[in-house]
Order: C-alpha cells, then structure tokens, then sequence
C-alpha cells in the first residue's frame, strides 16, 4: 500500500544533506513550511542552496535558517521586505550569495524543471541588467531571453489538506510557489494541515497529484510566521 | 521642490482618482505596491474592475475589516486583503502566465524614473549595499497590455523624475504608456511624452521646469 | 457588470472569420464542443486551421466540419482513430493540410502560446521524423528540440459549470485540452452544461480562470457526440 | 510462423502477466493501448499500482460494469474507465508534465520493432496511405524513467520484430528497456539485448531463429 504518511517533521528532513538544493515554498509568511525549516535548522545541514520567493522575515523560519549559517546561496526574486533583516545583513558582509530572478521567471523555471523543459524563451527582464549574459532570441521580431529550468533535490511545502498518496490541497493565496516547487525536486516533503482518507479530495479539486509528492507531514497547528515576527521571537520558539 | 508641487498638485488620493477614472469596465487589473493600490478605493459605482494579485488570485476584494484578517490571504505588497465572490486563486506559473501571455489589461506600478521613449526603472537604485529586489515588475511591464506609472512628479530630493535617460538599471525598455503625477497626465507617444492633463495651478512653464524630458 | 453569458451557441460563434486559426477542445469526443462545432459549420466560415487532438469521428462535430470543407490545415497529435473516415480520406486526397504534433508538444506548445513563451525546448520527438528541420541543442549532454507557441484566433471549448466571470470547472477526462487552449486564443468560447451566479464555484475549485474566457453559452444538454457516431448520425442532426 | 509461436509461447494474457508482476509496488505506471492495458488484471493483491492515462487521470481504475460507463470517463485508448477513491483529473499540459518531467516510474507500450539498442518504432510504418498518427507515444518514451515493449516475437506476416536496425520511423532512439514477447523476455542492455526468461517450451536457438538482432 503507498503510505507517503510520515510521523513527524523531524524525520520527513532526515536525509537533506549538506550542498543539497532545496526549494522553499511561501510568499512572504504565506505557505512558507515554518516546521519543516525548524526541522531543517535542527538539522544543521549546511552548504544549502535556497530557491524561494522571499529570503524570510524576523528571526524565524527562513530568515533562522539563514542565520544559522546553514544557506550558501538564495535563488529569490524579492529579498528585500520589511521585516528582512538577516538576509540583507549577510549578503552586504559578502557571505552569502545571491541570484536574482524576477519573480514570473523564477515561477516558469521551477515549472520547467518539473515538466521536462530544459530552457525556454521569455520576454521579461530584456534590455534590464539580469538578462545580461544571457542568450537573445527575435520571434516575431520581438527579442526574448533564454532562462534555463531549476530542479532541486528536496522542496518543502505547506498545503491545506493532504492524503495517504500525497495528493494536496491549498489554502486561498498560500498556494503560491507550493504547486511547482512540489513537481521540480527529486524529493518533496509537504507539511499539512489535515491528513485525510484517500478519496476524501475531490478529484476535481486536487492542485497537486500524488505522484509529485514523495512525504506528507500532518502539522495541525503550524506557528503564525507572521505573528512570531511581530512578537520578534527567534528560533528555537 | 516637492512642496511646492505637493501645494499645487494633485494629492497621492487625487492622482489614485484620476488613474481611476481612465480605468475601462471590464478591465483586468494589476496594482503595484504604494500609491497604484489606492486606485481600487476610487473606481466609480457601476464600473467592475477584476483585480489580480500576482501572488495567486484574480478578484481581489477591499482590505479586511479589523479582526477579520487571513494571514494567508494577502496581496503582492504582503497586505492583507479579501476576495470578491467569482474570484479564484492559483499558483505563481498560472498567475504569470496570465501577466506574461498578455491576459491583464493594465498595470499600474510605482517608478524611480521614466524617460521620453517609456524605459522605466523603479526596481534598483544601483547603489552600493542596496539588497536588489525585483519581484514581478519586470514580468508585468514585459507582458501586460497596458502599463500605466503613477508616482511623484520629482523625486524627495527635488530631482525630476521624466528623464531623457533612465541613469538607474531598466525594469523594462520602451514599455510606460502613460504617467499620472502630482502635477500631470502625460502620455507615452511615439513622438515623446506629451501631457493629457495639468493639476490645478500647473502650467506647462511649470511642469518643463520640473521635468528633465521634452514635454 | 462585467458579464461573459450569451443566449446562443450561434451567437457565441458569429464572428469566427475565414482563415482563422480554431482550437477545439476535446480528447476524442470527451470534451468536444460539439455544438458550437455545429453552429460554426452552419456559419460557414472557409479556410480554418484547426488544432485539436484528434480530427474527429463519424459525421458529426469535426468531422463534419471537416466534411464540409470549411478546414484547410489540422494540427493534430492522433488523427486517425476507429471511426475517422472522413479525415483520411481528404488527406489521402491532398485535400486538407497535416501538421503531426506529439501529444505532449501540442499541449505545452498551446499552453506557452497562453503564457508568453514563444519556444522552448523539449525531449519529445528527438531522433524521429518529427524533429527533422527544427533547432536541436544539448543541455546537460541531452538532446532536445526547439518547439514553437501556438496561438490562435479562437478557441471553444466544453466545460462544466461556468460563472458571468466566465471561470470554468470541467467533468472528468473531459477536461484535457479545455484549460490550457482557453489561455492561448484572443477568443475563448466556452459552451457550459450548468451556469450558475458569480461565487457559487469553490474559489479553490476553479479550473480555468475567467480572465482567460471571452464568452459562455449554456447548453444544457450537449448532445452525446459517441452515441451519434455509434448511430452513424450526420450534421445536421 | 506466428502459429507455431502462440503454440509453444505465452499468450497475450500471459505476456501481461508477466509484465504485470515485474512491476515494484507504488509505482506510477502509464499503460499503452493494446496487450499492455491488460497488465492492470494481473497485479497480484498487496502490491498498490497507480495508473496514469495521459488525458488527465491519475488513479485509473477498472473497466466499469455495463451500464455504469461514462463517456465523459475515458483512458487513452478512449475505452470506458473508472478511477479510484484518491485520483486526480489534471488537464494535458499538466498531464505530459508529469510524463516529459520524469514523475512516471513505467510506460508499457507496444512496437512495431525495437532495435538491438532499444530504438523504438510503434507509430507508423512509412506507408504510402497510412494516415500518420503519433499520439503521446514520443513523449513516454522521452520522458518515462523506464520504458517497456509487449509485443507479438514476430510480425504477422512473420518478421522479426527485434531488428538490427528500425526499418520503421522512430518514435524514440535508444528508450527501450525491457520487452516482453510471446517467447521471451529480454532486457536492452549497452552490450546489446539480454534473455531474461524464455517461454516455455522455446529454446534459445528458436528464439535466435526467430529474432534478427543478436540476443
């Protein structure tokens, strides 16, 4: 029987090893795996290489796993919000890198990496600087930019419901990065809400199929990011 | 200088107004962060406008009321919103491809500088220890139909904002159609920039002086 | 009041021109249109190029279309299946133009058209006759094919529940083409077995978002476009 | 020729069978049109496989009772299905998604021949006539992580069907990993085509005689 059920957060990161690429779902605090992260920072793996839309907020989260020292570099089309402090603060010392993406093609490069596209052609970011170096095509006499697919060894998500397949659900704009990211790792670790019998989703209504979902952790009660933020909390909370 | 033009201009509400005004009904509409996202507060009665949220929703409602917050139901600026009956939502590769695929009538964004051909720059200052940030200004000025800057006239330190030529790194080339400021509506044509409409008390005299391009 | 709901499948269609690129939705009869087919070949519009999966069965639906000459060129992935006469023979003929298209490319060709990628590259059809002519380019050491976007003049599509918004749910294997050829035509039609008022779909639940369509119609009861072909029935009919 | 081969080989049930048990449990698996659709029947109970029918089902069950069909319920081969409490209905871009990304652990697929470096040839034969049909067969054996052949050992007239090389066109080059035939079953290795299990009653030099590539 597939059982893509496992027991607890800390043994769904287990095996993220040190160098590995991971891809982070959320915009801002919204879908972002809060425990998964924790988890990971538990873990100490280092060398990590971050694709995720934001480079997190407070103390908590994302930001804790930067500032833990476990992240080497941060895909990310917005690293700059209000409450960022961390990521700003390390990247202007030189130690950690960044690549910035502007945000549609960050989202297309996830879905082609999941969809088998090695490269595709886009018009966004032409005659700006992050389009520099990069090849440029006419079609139609229009010029586009080739942007290459990212693939990553883990994804870790947060969905609204889930089953004993892997088959997910989100909650209104907490969707965000989780559909793709879940289809562009080798591993996909999702954190839900409430795990439900197979069959319980309405097959119209499954956002993710099973099939790109490797582990499914039931976290009823996920920390409020944004509300640990506020209350400037720090990891461990 | 932005006193001055603060004292005879249009207000940020005003400017949100007039932007709101040359809204078609129908329209798909994206507002940037800062002053496009006072516009929805001015779309008349009997107009209905779909607004869409690059971060996965089409249909995005007023601000919520106190205590009813969703902290997953937010807007590109991290807001909290809500959402209209028939709205719906999506991941980030849908909602770019409706940016991308040329789905969204208008995007209405915030600006550093816009010069006489269009270019538009509004998402780094190039200075040093500044963190770059892009988000998804420079996919919506390369796929919306129509896009529209609202922003000051002049920058805080008095400097003008319409250039010859963007000094700070391009969003995107050849893509404003038109400007709303505190002093003037001013279209993007092939021949240059060319004013739509002055504020109260702004004459042409005055607004050359506050703008570096050719009006 | 923004509202997409015309009274006619011949009012929906009314200006569907000669010459124009059409995408039919529809994976053998599941999801076919079959009455906005009927009413565009009461139209009579000529020298249409069609993208569908497959080039229609018995008389009816596409194959009458076909039939009734109003088609130049298919660009299809499967045209010839149990009860397809009337393609082969005009194509045997030279009557009628073939683009062949693996199933897969069609689909991400139609969605790229629908999401502003002009090309993009993919594994499909390497080594076969269909890559003969086409860019091929190494990534990772891997061959892969350039493909272009497919955009057209309209599409029509059948969906099941639709809105005044014209967001659409579908039934069933009947969803296949529907989704992604109502983001790549400046004409989305989309005929509907039940509209209901503005909300009443599950936001989470919505398939094809409204921005992407241009016009629904009701119809209720779409005719049963198999059993037609089991009963050898013809357009009109 | 084909007679003598279906009285000392497997019929096509067996050849499903024995596909059906080499097929690791949880796996995702795309079945063909033809013998391969009927490997489903011969999973043996305990072992869970999830079918993927690549116009937009994930979780495809049993052929329904007579009566229960739904015509808007169908499998590639446009047959009468059912799906299992826990599918997914997905639409095409996202279905070949899934196939060309790599997710699919298995397509069984039939052939007109395989070569002796696992090229496939099952969509057309070149004939002056024949309407060309391709399908999604080019982007299975593009995308699938493992790509199975069940076929007849020899063509109707009596050919060999594991060929030097394809006569045919090709739907993919070197995509070929196993096949199984009504004689035997052989693994495309880099050193050539492997005998994994002969039928019963078929001796490798029978086999040989009755295959062009070196095995």
């Amino acid at each position: 029987m597939i059982n893509k059920i496992v027991p607890s957060a800390a043994e769904a990161v287990a095996d993220i090893f040190d160098g590995a690429t991971v891809m982070i779902g959320g915009f801002g605090e919204a879908g972002s795996p809060i425990e998964l992260i924790h988890r990971l920072i538990d873990l100490g793996t280092k060398n990590l290489t971050i694709v995720s839309n934001n480079a997190g907020s407070g103390n908590v989260g994302l930001a804790a796993l930067i500032e833990n020292r476990q992240v080497k570099k941060m895909i990310c089309s917005f690293p700059r919000t209000a409450n960022s402090t961390v990521f700003p603060e390390l990247y202007n010392k030189g130690e950690i890198e960044l690549e910035l993406v502007p945000q549609g093609t960050l989202a297309e490069r996830i879905r082609a990496g999941g969809a088998g596209i090695p490269a595709f052609f886009t018009p966004s970011s032409v005659n700006t600087p992050l389009a520099e170096g990069k090849e440029l095509r006419l079609f139609n006499g229009k010029p586009f930019v080739m942007e290459q697919a990212i693939i990553a060894d883990f994804a870790l998500v947060r969905c609204h419901m889930a089953d004993r397949y892997g088959n997910l659900t989100y909650y209104k704009t907490a969707r965000n990065f989780g559909p793709i990211m879940c289809t562009a790792a080798k591993t996909t670790i999702a954190q839900a809400r409430r795990v439900v019998q197979a069959g319980m989703i309405d097959p119209e209504a499954v956002v993710t199929p099973g099939i790109f979902v490797s582990r499914v952790v039931e976290i009823s009660n996920p920390e409020d990011e944004s509300k640990l933020v506020a209350e400037k909390r720090r990891y461990p909370c | 200088m932005l006193n001055t033009a603060i004292e005879i201009g249009w207000s940020r509400k005003e400017m949100a107004q007039k932007a709101a005004l040359d809204i078609p009904d129908g329209s798909y509409v994206n507002l940037g962060i800062g002053i496009p996202e006072l516009i929805a507060e001015f779309v008349p009665p009997g107009i209905e406008v779909i607004y869409h949220t690059e971060n996965g929703l089409l249909g995005m409602g007023p601000v919520p009321e106190k205590g009813q917050e969703d902290v997953e139901l937010i807007n590109a600026g991290k807001k909290y919103i809500t959402a209209i009956p028939g709205a719906c939502y999506f991941h980030h590769a849908d909602s770019f491809a409706m940016i991308r695929g040329g789905h969204i009538d208008i995007s209405v964004l915030g600006a550093y500088q816009v010069s006489k051909e269009g270019d538009l720059a509004n998402w780094s200052t190039g200075e040093p220890g500044a963190i770059p940030a892009v988000g998804g200004a420079m996919d919506l000025v390369a796929g919306v139909k129509s896009v529209w800057v609202i922003t000051d006239h002049n920058s805080k330190d008095g400097k003008a904002k319409l250039v010859h030529e963007c000094a700070f790194p391009l969003t995107g080339k050849a893509v404003v159609d038109r400007i709303y400021t505190n002093l003037a509506i001013i279209d993007v044509t092939e021949k240059g920039l060319r004013v739509r409409e002055l504020a109260p008390g702004v004459t042409m005299e005055y607004l050359q002086e506050h703008t570096e391009a050719p009006l």
